[in-house]
């Protein structure tokens, strides 16, 4: 283990770790909006758009990320899309990871049971109230852990945004790795910071959990 | 540039070949990760301090490396304690037991969502653990679970691109082999995205008549 | 030895990553290219069998290291840094660098026209080493961008971001022939004379190995199928040294 | 069909003070009748207890009524207007859009069967949510009002626990007190007394009567006779999906009923309850 | 301290005919005392009530008994053996592994006060299912027995329904019916009859009397007077967490209690009861 190479490309590695965390935070945050408004609509917008929805979730889930950022970051400027590196990075992201959010909502939407709506309703909460007061805090309970894990899945699938050459910390690592011709040691500091970001995720994932699911602590 | 279909024509038999590899992964894969997912969620929600630590840590660890890093350690560094396994074992084995740890988390916040009283009503009928399990926590589970769970096995079928590392040649692999020698990249990616869709469409519609049958009431 | 097993077993295991034309290619859906057949020549003239594996780059050497396979076939270009490391063979293919252009651009038509101009490479290639060099002495130097694999940089010169790629001549030359209304070679190559050779393990165990493949490269030199083969692949044959060339 | 049956129904007369009348009203659930030609008037500041045996259509009747459950024919009128159905002669019908539907639902109060508590929210804050998000009350205000909904019902005790730390009276209690903390003008009570001692249910009797006296209007469906006896001015007798007879109360324990069913029906608990 | 109690506690004489016997069993949900010193005796065959006013720990009680609910301080004895903990002076107590649990409970069986059936199981299969994992029995004999119970409480009809495809006292009875088809030595009834119609308490109370008939022993918490001064042998009064009396019914329906809290409870249903 050659260890001044960490030292050599530290400074690389950080500036990698750190577009990595902005490029997954931002994608994945973006994600978790985009994903909510279709739930949403796919649960209480007019049919049509149901299906556009249907067939949106499909595609984009049933296909490889790596294959959808090269056809948004190459094939784009065929049709006028020119877009930097961490722009296309970031925009992908967010349209990769909405169609899986998308389906985690949907399925907290039923787990509900329809007696509590049934309850708001009949004391003339709007449809926007139920959502916010009745439905989310409660279908938390089921999806935080599911929400949790396909934020620990984008932190890796940041890892392919390296092959439109955004600078994020698998490019940096394999600079290294083809430089000096080893392989361990960019393993080993690929592992660390990954491990780092699901750490974080997880702490995070289980505070929420603790959070929502305090009124099940029986005393 | 010209968009050529004969490219894809031409090279699609090899693809589908290869999509054979990541259908028997990914088949394989999910049995692992279903099965093995629910027995991890089982001891990650048990009383015994010692099963569910272990259960944690088991989770943290396959969530926490990339798979990748997993794969070449199953491949490259197991002979070293003596455990020589085949390429497309060690490949099956790797992608199941690391989707194994998100099966079983996600399982565990739907059964978090099964209300108490119905495991209290079990216990009080002396229903055994197993049974307990079997019958009432997990087709409950798995009816909430469902949209997540679906979610899971397509990115599973997908991350089976990565047994290409111990040398398989599946779709991903062969796709890209077949660019560096035609240099269309955009038609050969299509046409193994179109493969993909296919495959994940397969495993979804399959998911929603399942999520059909188990809604009741 | 490494040798010796070999020979016992009557196989050698041979992996590269059939991603890098002429010398690696899966061509309706076989492996073929240069060191294809130049390998398999040299298994001949070893008398074992052998078997083709295909991994990407980042788990060829961990696996060279583990004892998947006994050698790494794909075009390797000769460096210092790496030689410390690994034991390579003989030169079989010349890596020297090269520049290709999108088809009908007619402000780049000799390596120096790429001043000022965004010009890609392969990450960590020993090509790119050679292009950032050739970039300083030019009176305004190029924007070189670095790609993990040279597929992308070509289908980003393509999508017009960038408008010269730099890597081995024999892949750009390839590249032009395979998509001429697309890419064209840009004459001559520049920089430091650069030699491709196959990886084996370093040290004791794998010396007999290098030693007979060598000695098989130089009979290929000698009857003429080193030439053969290449022309084939290439149209020419490049000048090969039969010695280790001199590495800084 | 179902447009027949309504355009039928509404030509009858209604007599001027019902606030609530049902004509010719059905719900299926799949092959299953569950109502039939309900036709049924409830006045301005009447009690009206249902009564009858399980699985005879009580809950069934009081969820068509704010349109839980979309009634298949007839019509359920609260004042005059339809209610969840568009008032206009198509066939099928169509449902009211959800603002409509829910300016309609603030007008009648509901107390379910089986509670339906919002599990996340302490006692407190099931009973001030609708105050603050439909009455617009600021959230302290609402939280007042909700603590004297509690004390009426005494629970000022267990106003912050969650529903699961709170026993089944108590419970009960928490949901009678979020319907009638937004004084609506129609209350529908689907057992409300059922988890209650009978201390309690004197309280809750109590409450329900000074409501009545402030003129508002209840259904009350519930199994205890002497309940119904005692609050109701009228006892509507279901049976399997049909409405047997609707009486005031003096009349159907007062004397033998003549109906068979409804004898049989009372009889039981005439023997069990002469203690 | 538990530890001290529980040993004070067995050392009392226990009457030889009693099948459950409390002794200063207490439980506390975290500051909240929800029952405190409880001792009571259950002899084999009997019927015995519990009633009290909401929130006074007849469920908590009910939940100790099969340890449901961890008790705190005092024991619970089923038929010498003790409920839930391990029989060792060990401080703090450990409880039982599941299996031994699990073979304790098997001779308890329990009615909720929410039923607690299970949403993705028909009514016939809620019953067959403990038939088939817990005694054994192959699927189409679990299920055959199941109809049986089912039929006992009229409910053969509803037997494919899912429990949200019924009343409230059709799922009552599914799971009066899940528990009497397991057989057990003891039965725990939390309200068992609060969702249902006079009639059918009539019916429920003869499947009860059968029972006891046959030897089961039954502690039934009710709301109901007319059911416990019917059914009991004896009736248990609990208020705020401590048995203030158990008595015969006659005793204390019978002529004016002592107590003045037992008093002012059964006031004012007395009042209405008089139809
Ligand atoms: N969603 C449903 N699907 C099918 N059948 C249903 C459904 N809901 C209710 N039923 C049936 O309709 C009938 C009437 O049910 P309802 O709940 O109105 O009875 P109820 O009079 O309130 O009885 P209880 O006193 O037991 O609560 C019952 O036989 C029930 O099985
Ligand atoms: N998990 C809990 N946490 C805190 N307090 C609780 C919990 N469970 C019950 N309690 C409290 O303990 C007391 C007794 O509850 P219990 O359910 O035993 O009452 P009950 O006698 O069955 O009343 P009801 O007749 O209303 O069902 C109640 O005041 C209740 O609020
Ligand atoms: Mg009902
Ligand atoms: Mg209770």
């Amino acid at each position: 283990m050659e260890f001044d190479l960490f030292i050599r490309y530290g400074p690389a590695l950080l500036t990698g770790f750190g577009v990595t965390i902005l490029c997954w935070l931002v994608g994945s945050m973006g994600g978790v909006v985009v994903g909510f408004v279709l739930a949403c609509l796919n649960r209480w917008g007019p049919r049509p758009l149901s299906w556009l929805i249907y067939a949106y979730v499909e595609v984009i889930r049933g296909t490889p990320f790596m294959i959808q950022l090269f056809i948004l970051y190459y094939g784009g400027p065929y049709v006028g899309l020119v877009l930097s590196p961490i722009q296309a990075g970031i925009l992908s992201f967010i349209v990769y990871g909405s169609p899986y959010f998308a389906e985690i909502f949907r399925s907290g939407f039923n787990a509900v049971p329809k007696g509590q709506i049934e309850a708001a309703r009949c004391v003339g909460l709007s449809e926007k109230r139920i959502l916010w007061r009745v439905i989310l805090p409660q279908m938390l309970v089921p999806i935080t852990a599911p929400l949790t894990n396909f934020f620990i899945i984008l932190t890796k699938e940041t890892a392919i945004l390296s092959v439109v050459t955004v600078p994020e910390l698998l490019y940096e690592t394999q600079t290294m790795a083809a430089e000096t011709f080893t392989f361990v040691e960019p393993f080993l500091v690929l592992s660390l910071f990954y491990w780092l970001m699901v750490v974080g995720a997880s702490w995070l994932g289980s505070k929420v959990e603790a959070r929502v699911t305090r009124h099940l602590k029986r005393a | 540039m010209s968009f050529s279909f004969d490219t894809i024509w031409q090279n699609l038999p090899y693809m589908l070949t290869a999509a054979r590899w990541t259908i028997l992964i990914s088949v394989a894969g999910m049995a692992i990760s279903l099965i093995w997912g629910t027995f991890l969620c089982a001891a990650r929600l048990s009383q015994g301090a010692i099963t569910r630590r272990a259960a944690m840590v088991y989770i943290s660890f396959f969530r926490g490396v990339p798979l990748l890093v997993q794969l070449l350690m199953f491949y490259y560094m197991l002979p070293f304690i003596g455990l020589d396994l085949p390429a497309i074992q060690a490949a099956i084995l790797a992608v199941g037991l690391c989707s194994a740890a998100y099966t079983a988390e996600i399982l565990r916040g739907a059964i978090q969502s099964i209300p108490a009283g119905q495991t209290e009503a079990a216990e009080a009928l002396g229903i055994p653990r197993f049974s307990l399990w079997r019958r009432i926590l997990v087709p409950q589970a798995v009816r909430i679970g469902l949209p997540s769970l679906v979610n899971e096995l397509i990115l599973l079928v997908k991350v089976s691109s990565l047994a290409s590392v111990v040398g398989i040649g599946e779709l991903t692999r062969i796709s890209q082999n077949i660019t560096g020698q035609t240099y269309r990249p955009l038609e050969i990616y299509l046409a193994a995205a179109a493969i993909y869709f296919i495959i994940n469409w397969i495993l979804s519609v399959m998911g929603r008549l399942v999520e059909k049958k188990l809604q009741v009431g | 030895d490494l040798l010796s097993d070999i020979k016992a077993k009557g196989k050698i295991v041979a992996a590269t990553e059939m991603h890098y034309a002429p010398f690696d290619i899966l061509k309706d859906g076989e492996y073929q290219g240069i060191c294809y057949d130049l390998f398999t020549e040299v298994a001949k003239e070893l008398g074992v069998e052998v078997e083709f594996l295909d991994l990407p780059w980042q788990s060829i050497l961990p696996g060279l290291e583990a004892g998947k396979f006994d050698i790494v076939n794909a075009p390797v270009t000769i460096t210092a840094e790496r030689m410390k490391r690994y034991s390579f063979t003989l030169p079989i293919g010349n890596a020297t660098v090269a520049l290709a252009k999108k088809a009908g651009d007619t402000s780049i038509s000799k390596p120096e026209d790429i001043a000022g101009k965004a010009v890609g490479s392969q990450k960590g290639s020993a090509q790119l080493a050679q292009l950032k060099a050739f970039s300083e002495t030019l009176a305004s130097p190029a924007d070189v961008r670095e790609y993990v694999n040279i597929d992308e940089a070509l289908a980003d010169m393509a999508a017009g971001r960038i408008q010269a790629v730099a890597n081995s001549m024999p892949l750009m030359g390839y590249a032009a022939v395979q998509r001429p209304g697309l890419f064209e070679m840009v004459m001559p190559p520049f920089g430091d004379p650069k030699y491709f050779g196959w990886v084996a393990p370093a040290g004791e165990d794998s010396a007999s190995l290098v030693a007979a493949i060598n000695k098989a490269i130089l009979k290929m030199h000698e009857d003429g199928r080193l030439t053969a083969i290449n022309e084939k692949w290439l149209g020419t044959a490049p000048e090969l040294p039969t010695t280790m060339p001199a590495v800084k | 069909m179902s447009n027949q049956q309504a355009t039928n129904g509404s030509t009858e007369d209604t007599p001027s003070d019902a606030i609530i009348s049902v004509r010719k009203m059905s719900k299926r659930f799949d092959d299953f009748e569950a109502l039939s030609n309900i036709t049924l008037d409830v006045n301005r500041s009447e009690v009206l207890c249902l009564i009858g045996p399980s699985g005879s259509g009580k809950s069934t009747l009081l969820r068509c009524l704010n349109f839980l459950e979309a009634y298949d024919g007839g019509e359920v009128r609260l004042d005059g207007e339809l209610i969840g159905w568009k008032d206009t002669i198509s066939n099928p019908r169509r449902p009211l859009s959800n603002d409509k539907l829910r300016t309609q639902r603030q007008h009648i109060g509901m107390v379910f069967q089986h509670f339906h508590l919002w599990p996340h929210m302490s006692a407190l804050d099931n009973v001030a949510e609708a105050l603050v998000s439909v009455k617009g009350l600021s959230r302290s205000e609402g939280r007042d009002k909700a603590r004297e909904a509690l004390a009426k019902v005494h629970l000022s005790d267990k106003a912050d626990n969650y529903p699961a730390n709170l026993s089944g009276g108590q419970q009960q209690r928490v949901a009678i007190a979020r319907a009638i903390a937004m004084e609506p003008r129609v209350m529908l009570f689907d057992e409300p007394t059922s988890a209650l001692d009978p201390e309690l249910v004197g309280e809750v009797l109590t409450v329900m009567k000074e409501m009545a006296a402030e003129g508002m209007t209840m259904v009350v469906v519930t199994h205890e006779m002497g309940f119904a006896a005692h609050v109701a001015d009228r006892v509507a007798f279901l049976d399997s999906g049909r409405l047997v007879t609707c009486v005031p109360p003096a009349e159907l324990f007062g004397q033998e009923p003549d109906d068979p069913r409804v004898r049989t029906f009372l009889q039981t608990y005439r023997e069990r309850n002469v203690v």
